[in-house]
C-alpha cells in the first residue's frame, strides 16, 4: 500500500519577455522611472567595468579575470533588493552586485590585480569578499544570518553562487543549517549553464536547480536572471520574507555565461560559438533597454550620456589602480594575526634584509 | 580552588568565558542537551539557553564555516568537533577562509572562532577515534594551535584562546580527560598562548612533548631521575605558534633531546622542532635529536592499540641512549 | 508571471500494519512462506548477535558497540533484497544487513572487539567494511555503481546511511553524482529519528528524508522501516531498476532507535524513557510475528527453536572470539601499503624489538 | 625521443598508461572535452572515449570517494583536482578512507588510485591557486606523496604512480608546467617510486628540494660553483616514504644543508627531512640545518608573490652561511 505524503512544486517568474515587453503587470517598484533607470545603471556599469577589467588583463595590467558579461542582471538585481545593512557573501563574478553595494571599482581593480586592499571596502564594511573557492562561502552567509537571527537584528545575508557550486557539499550542508534554524538568509544561484566547460545539463540530474531547496524544507523558485527586474522582485520578495522571520529561500536565476569563464579560458574549445549567439538576444541589458526605449524612458541620447559617464568613471578608477604603488613588504606579515608572533616577526626581518639588498621588482 | 578533571576544566572555562563575554556561543553535534559525548559542554545548555548553545545538524564542515561566518560578525564561536578523527573536512574552511579572512581583508573582518575536539589514542575507542592531525593544524598559517597536558592548561589556555581575537585549533587529550585531575582556580586568569611550559628542570637531557604525552614525558623524567639522570620536561602547549626559545634555552643547557608525539612518525610536528633546533641550537646538541611517534601506520584497533602509542618507557630508552653520549 | 515548471510527489509505503495486519495484497514474494521466515530468522539473529554484543561490552570484552535494535527490519530486509554478486556499503548499524550478507558472527565479533581481521569477511569479499565515520562511506558506493556501470555488469551497490548523515555534503555530492550518472546504486537511508541526541526535526527541515532524492533528480520515497516485507519489497524494486539501468533511488525507512546511540551512550539524558515505550509496539519483530502466528505460520514451538539455535550459534561465534589470539605485533605494519617501505620496516624492527622485552598484555 | 614540457609529460604518461591498462580512467573537472585547464588531459577523451575520461560535477570530495569505490572494484583512477587550493576536501577521503582501506580490511580491498593536482605558485594567479600542500599527505600513512621536477621525472614518476597498488598524491608544480622542457622517451619505463634523485653531485653543501624548488636549487648551485662552492642537489621526487638513506649519505659528504620548499616554514615536509638528518647524520653536519622556505603567512596576491616565494638567491645565500662554518 502506497501513499502519497508530500508535494512540491517549483515555481518560475518572469516580468519582460526576451524582447522587452512586459509579459504582465510589472512590480510596484517599476512604476518609479528612476527605480529602473537605477538599475539600468547599474548593469551598464557593470559591463562597462568588465570590458575595462578584459582590456586591463589582455595588456598584462590585470590578472586573471572572470567576467560576468550576460549575467549582470543577476547580480545588479539581488544587491538592488538588498537594503545596506544586509550583508552580501559573493562568489567571483559579482562585480555586478559589488559595485551596487558601494565596493569601488578600484578597489575591484586592485583585488583583480594582485593587491590584497581590494577587499578592504570603504563602503559595505560588513560584505565578505568574494569566494574564488567554490560554494565554500555558502556556510559563511548562513552563519551572518545566525548572528542576525541571535541579535535579533532584521538584517538579511545574500549568498550568490553558481550552478557548479550547487553541487558541493558545502551548498547542502549551509542550506540545510539554513533551513532548520529559519535563518535570514537568500541563497542565489546564478545559473549560466555552464561551469566551465560542463553544462548544466551534466552538472545535476535535477530538472531545476531551485527544487535543491525541496531537500532542506524551504522555498526554492526559478527567475529569469536575464530579467532584471523579475530578478529584484524574487529576491526582493524573498529578502523580505527572511527579514520577517520567514526563513531562508533558493532562487535560481536563469542566465548564460557569454563569454569565457575567466580570461585565462578559451571557450571555443568546449562549446560552438554559434551556440552561444542566440543567447545574445536574450541578455539583460537589451531586454531592460528595450523596456526603457519602448516605455519612451530611455533615448539614445541618454544612452550615449550613460556610456560616456561610466566609460570615464571606469577609466579614471581605472588610471587610480595603475598608479597605486604595491604595498610594502612588510604587508605581507602584517595581517597575519592581531599581532606579529617572533617568529613572523624573525621571518619578517629576513625578508626585508633580502629586499632592502635587491628592491623587487613591483608591479 | 577545587580538584577537577580536564574535561571539567575545559567546562569551566568554557561556562566562565560565555559568563563574561556575551558572545562567546558553543556549537556543535550533541552539545547541548547531552552536554557533549565527554560532557565538556554539560550544564551550559540549562545555564545559558539555547541562542547560547547550538545542537548543529551533522556537518563538520558547516560547523565551521557557519562559525566563520558568526566570527566575521562579531561572536565568538566556540565550536566542538565530536572527534578528531571527524575534523579533517573543516581544513579547508579554516586553511581556505578562517585563517586568511583577516589578511585578505587587510583586518577589516576578522574570525576569532575556536575549534575544540578531542584527539589522540589510548583510550580504546572504535575506528576513527584516535587522531592526532595537529600537525596539520600547525602548518597553516594564520591559526594558532594548542593542547593542553593538565586540567589547569586546559582552563588557563581554553580561555586564552577564546579571547584570542583569531582563529585558534584547541585539541583536548581524550585520555587525559578523566585521567588528569587538579586543583584548577576558577578565576578567569588565561595562560599566555605561545609559551611553552618547562614543567621540570633537570640539566642532562630535554623532553618535548605536548598533549597525553607529556605525562609519558613526566614519568620518564622519575624513572630517570631514579637512575641520575636530570631531565627537563618541556610542555609544548601551543604548537602555533611556537616558542623555539625555551626549547633552544633548554637544550643550550642539557644538550640531548627527545621529542614524543602520539601522531604519525613522518610530517609530525616533532619534525618542526627537531628542525628548530637543528638550526638554532646545533652546536649546543650532543647527542642525536630523537623523535619518540606514533608509527607512520594507521592506528591499529584497539586489541594492539597499547603498542602503538609512545610511552614512557619509549621516551626513557631514548633518553637513556642519548645520555651514552658524552 | 509565474508558472509551475515543475511538481514533484513522494510515496510512503507499508505491506503491515503496526498489529502485523496486512494493509493490502502483500508483495509476490511473501507468497512463499520459506521467504519470510528467513526474513524472520534474519531478524532474530541480529537481535541475538546484538544482545550477546552489549554484554559481552557490558563485561569488558568487547569494545564501544552501537547496537541495531529495532532497525534490524532496515538492515536485514534491504539485503534480503540484494543478489550475492550486489555490493553493500554499510554504516556502523547495519549488522543485521552484514550478518544476511554472509559475514560471520565471529567476524563481526572481532571487528567489535578491536581485531582488523573482523574486516576480512571470507563470504562477501567485494562488500564494503563498515563506515564509522558518517556519510563519506557515500561516495565509495557511487564509485562501485559507477564501476558495474562502466563495465556492464548487471550489478548494484547498496548504501545504508543514517538520519544525520543526510545533513553531511558527502551524502550531497554523492547522490548527485549518482543522478547525473545514472548509477546503479540504492541509498536508503535508516532514519531511526535520533543522530545521537539530535531528533530528526532538528537535523533538518525537509518533511521527508526522501525528498532530498528531488535535489538530485531521481525517485526518493519512504517505507515503513520497521516492515521488512515493505523494506524488502521497496528496496528490492529500487534494486532491480537500477540493475536495468533506471538509475538510482534513495529510500528513507522510517524506523526508530529503541536503545542507546552505543554502548558509550546514556539515552536517557536527552530523551524520556516513556517516549520510547510505544515504539516497542511498533518494533519489527513483533510485527511480522504477529503476521507469521496471526497466518499460521509461526507457532511459539517454532520460536523458541529459532531463540535456541541463534542463541547457541552466537554464542559459539563469541566463544571463538574470546578465544582469537590477537594478531602479532607486526600485523600492525603489515597492511599499510602493498610492500613495506624501508623506513616503515625500520619501525617494525624497533616496535618488535621493545615488545619483546616487555610482551604486550594483549586483550 | 621529443622535447616536452611539463604538462606535455604528464600527458605522455596518462595516455601511455590508458593504452597499456584498461583500467586506468581519469576523470575530474574539465578533464574531458577542454582537456583540463592546463591541458594535462588534453585528447584523452576523443582517444579513449567518455567511458574513460570522466568529466565530473563540481565536487572534489566525491571526485575522491568516488575514485575509493572504483579503486576497491579493481579501476585504477587518476583524479585530477584542478588546483590544490581546492584540494583540502579530499583529505578526509584520503586519510579516512583511501590511505587505510587495504590496512582495515586485512588486503582484502585496495585503493589504487591517484590524485593529480597542480601545486605552488609563481604564475601570478589568482587566490587560493598557489598552495603547496604536500606535508599534509606526507603525514597520511598509507599515503605516497609524490612531486616531478621535469618533464622526464612527471614521466616516470607518474607511471610508477599509477600502476602503484596503493593511493598516491601526485603533485604537479604548475610553474613548470610550460617552463620546464625537456626530452621524454615515451616508452612507458616507469621511475622507481621512493627514491631521491641526485641531480648534481658536489662535496660542500647540499641543496634538498622538491618540485619547482628543485629548479632553483639547480640555479643556487651554478652560482655558488662559481663562487668555489661544490653544492650538491637532491630532488626528493618521493616525499613518502622518504629516502632517507641518499640523503643521509649526502650529508655524509657536505656536512651542509639547505632544504627549500615553497610551502609555509612550519609544519612544512623541511621539517621531517631535517629532523632525520639531526637524528641519522647529526655528527656529520658542520653546520646549521637551513630551511628556506614560504613564510608563515598566507601567499600573497600576485603583486607581492614574488617576495613570498623561496628563490635561488635565497638558496645560495643560506649556503654561503652555511660555507661560513668549517
Ligand atoms: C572548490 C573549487 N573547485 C574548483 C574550482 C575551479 N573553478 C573555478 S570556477 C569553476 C566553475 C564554477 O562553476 P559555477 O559554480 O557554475 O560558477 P561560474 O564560473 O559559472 O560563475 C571551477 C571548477 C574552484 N574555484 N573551487
Ligand atoms: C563525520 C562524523 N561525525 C561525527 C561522528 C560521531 N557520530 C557517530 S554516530 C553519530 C550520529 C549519527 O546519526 P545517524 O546518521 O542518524 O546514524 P545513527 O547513529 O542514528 O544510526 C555521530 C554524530 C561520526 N562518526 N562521523
Ligand atoms: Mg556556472
Ligand atoms: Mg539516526
Amino acid at each position: 500500500m502506497s501513499d502519497v505524503v508530500a508535494r512540491f512544486e517549483v515555481e518560475f517568474s518572469r516580468c519582460l519577455d526576451r524582447d522587452g515587453n512586459a509579459v504582465g503587470p510589472l512590480p510596484a517598484f517599476a512604476a518609479n522611472p528612476e527605480n529602473l533607470i537605477a538599475l539600468y545603471r547599474g548593469l551598464t556599469r557593470t559591463r562597462v567595468f568588465d570590458a575595462k577589467a578584459i582590456a586591463l588583463q589582455r595588456t598584462g595590467r590585470l590578472g586573471t579575470y572572470a567576467s560576468s558579461i550576460g549575467q549582470e542582471a543577476v547580480s545588479v538585481g539581488t544587491a538592488s533588493a538588498m537594503r545596506s545593512e544586509d550583508v552580501f557573501v559573493p562568489s567571483f563574478r559579482e562585480h555586478g552586485g559589488q559595485l551596487l553595494r558601494g565596493v569601488t571599482p578600484l578597489e575591484l581593480f586592485l583585488y583583480w590585480g594582485g593587491d590584497e586592499r581590494g577587499s578592504l571596502f570603504a563602503g559595505p564594511k560588513e560584505d565578505f569578499p568574494i569566494s574564488v573557492p567554490v560554494a565554500s562561502h555558502a556556510p559563511h552567509a548562513a552563519g551572518v544570518a545566525l548572528a542576525f537571527k541571535l541579535r535579533h537584528e532584521p538584517r538579511v545575508a545574500v549568498c550568490i553562487f553558481g550552478d557548479g557550486a550547487t553541487s558541493k557539499g558545502d551548498v547542502a550542508e549551509a542550506l540545510n543549517m539554513a533551513g532548520v534554524w529559519r535563518l535570514p538568509v537568500v541563497f542565489v544561484v546564478s545559473n549560466n549553464q555552464w561551469a566551465i566547460s560542463l553544462p548544466r545539463a551534466q552538472q545535476t540530474a535535477a530538472e531545476t536547480l531551485a527544487q535543491k531547496a525541496i531537500a532542506y524544507g524551504f522555498r526554492g523558485e526559478q527567475v529569469d536572471g536575464n530579467d532584471v527586474i523579475a530578478v529584484r522582485a524574487v529576491v526582493g520578495a524573498a529578502i523580505e520574507r527572511a527579514r520577517q522571520g520567514g526563513g531562508p529561500t533558493l532562487i535560481e536565476a536563469l542566465t548564460y555565461r557569454l563569454g569565457d569563464h575567466t580570461t585565462a579560458d578559451d571557450a571555443s574549445r568546449y562549446r560552438e560559438d554559434a551556440a552561444v549567439t542566440p543567447y545574445w538576444q536574450e541578455e539583460p541589458l537589451l531586454r531592460l533597454r528595450r523596456y526603457l526605449s519602448e516605455t519612451g524612458q530611455w533615448s539614445k541620447t541618454d544612452e550615449e550620456r550613460l556610456q560616456r559617464e561610466m566609460t570615464a568613471e571606469i577609466a579614471a578608477a581605472a588610471d587610480a589602480y595603475l598608479k597605486t604603488p604595491p604595498q610594502p613588504p612588510e604587508a605581507i606579515f602584517a595581517y597575519t594575526y592581531a599581532a606579529l608572533p617572533a617568529e613572523l616577526a624573525r621571518q619578517r626581518d629576513g625578508l626585508l634584509a633580502v629586499s632592502r639588498v635587491a628592491a623587487p621588482e613591483a608591479s | 580552588m577545587t580538584e577537577v578533571n580536564l574535561v571539567q576544566a575545559v567546562n569551566l572555562a568554557l561556562a566562565r568565558a560565555m559568563e563574561e563575554d556575551d558572545h562567546v556561543l558553543v556549537l556543535g553535534e550533541d552539545v547541548g542537551i547531552d552536554g557533549g559525548v565527554f560532557r565538556a559542554t554539560d550544564g551550559l545548555l540549562r545555564r545559558f539557553g539555547a541562542e547560547r548553545v547550538l545542537d548543529t545538524p551533522l556537518a563538520e564542515g558547516a560547523i565551521a564555516g557557519l562559525s566563520v561566518g558568526l566570527g566575521a560578525q562579531g561572536f565568538r564561536p566556540v565550536a566542538e568537533i565530536q572527534f578528531t578523527g571527524f575534523i579533517y573536512p573543516i581544513i579547508d574552511q579554516l586553511a581556505s577562509h578562517a585563517a586568511r579572512l583577516r589578511n585578505r581583508t587587510r583586518g577589516r573582518l576578522t574570525c576569532p572562532m575556536v575549534v575544540r575536539s578531542p584527539c589522540g589514542g589510548g583510550i580504546r575507542a572504535v575506528e576513527h577515534h584516535s587522531e592526532s592531525p595537529e600537525a596539520m593544524f600547525a602548518h597553516i598559517p594564520g591559526l594558532r594551535v594548542v593542547i593542553p597536558s593538565s586540567p589547569r592548561r586546559a582552563y588557563g589556555l581554553l580561555l586564552a584562546a577564546i579571547r584570542d581575537p583569531d582563529p585558534v585549533v584547541f585539541l583536548e587529550p581524550t585520555r587525559l580527560y578523566r585521567a588528569a585531575r587538579g586543583d584548577v582556580v576558577d578565576d578567569g586568569a588565561a595562560d599566555i598562548l605561545g609559551r611553552c611550559f618547562v614543567l621540570r628542570e633537570g640539566g642532562d637531557v630535554t623532553l618535548i612533548a605536548w598533549g597525553a604525552m607529556v605525562v609519558e614525558a613526566l614519568a620518564a623524567a622519575t624513572a630517570l631521575e631514579a637512575e641520575g639522570v636530570g631531565a627537563e620536561v618541556i610542555d609544548v602547549a601551543t604548537l602555533k605558534p611556537l616558542d623555539t626559545e625555551t626549547i633552544v634555552a633548554s637544550i643550550g643547557k642539557t644538550g640531548r633531546c627527545v621529542i614524543a608525539h602520539e601522531a604519525p612518525l613522518t610530517g609530525g610536528f616533532g619534525g618542526e622542532i627537531a628542525g628548530r633546533i637543528a638550526e638554532q641550537a646545533l652546536f649546543s646538541l650532543l647527542a642525536p635529536i630523537e623523535r619518540i611517534a606514533g608509527y607512520d601506520t594507521v592506528i591499529p584497533l584497539p586489541r594492539l592499540e597499547q603498542l602503538y602509542f609512545p610511552d614512557a618507557s619509549r621516551i626513557a630508552d631514548a633518553a637513556r641512549r642519548a645520555m651514552a653520549y658524552r
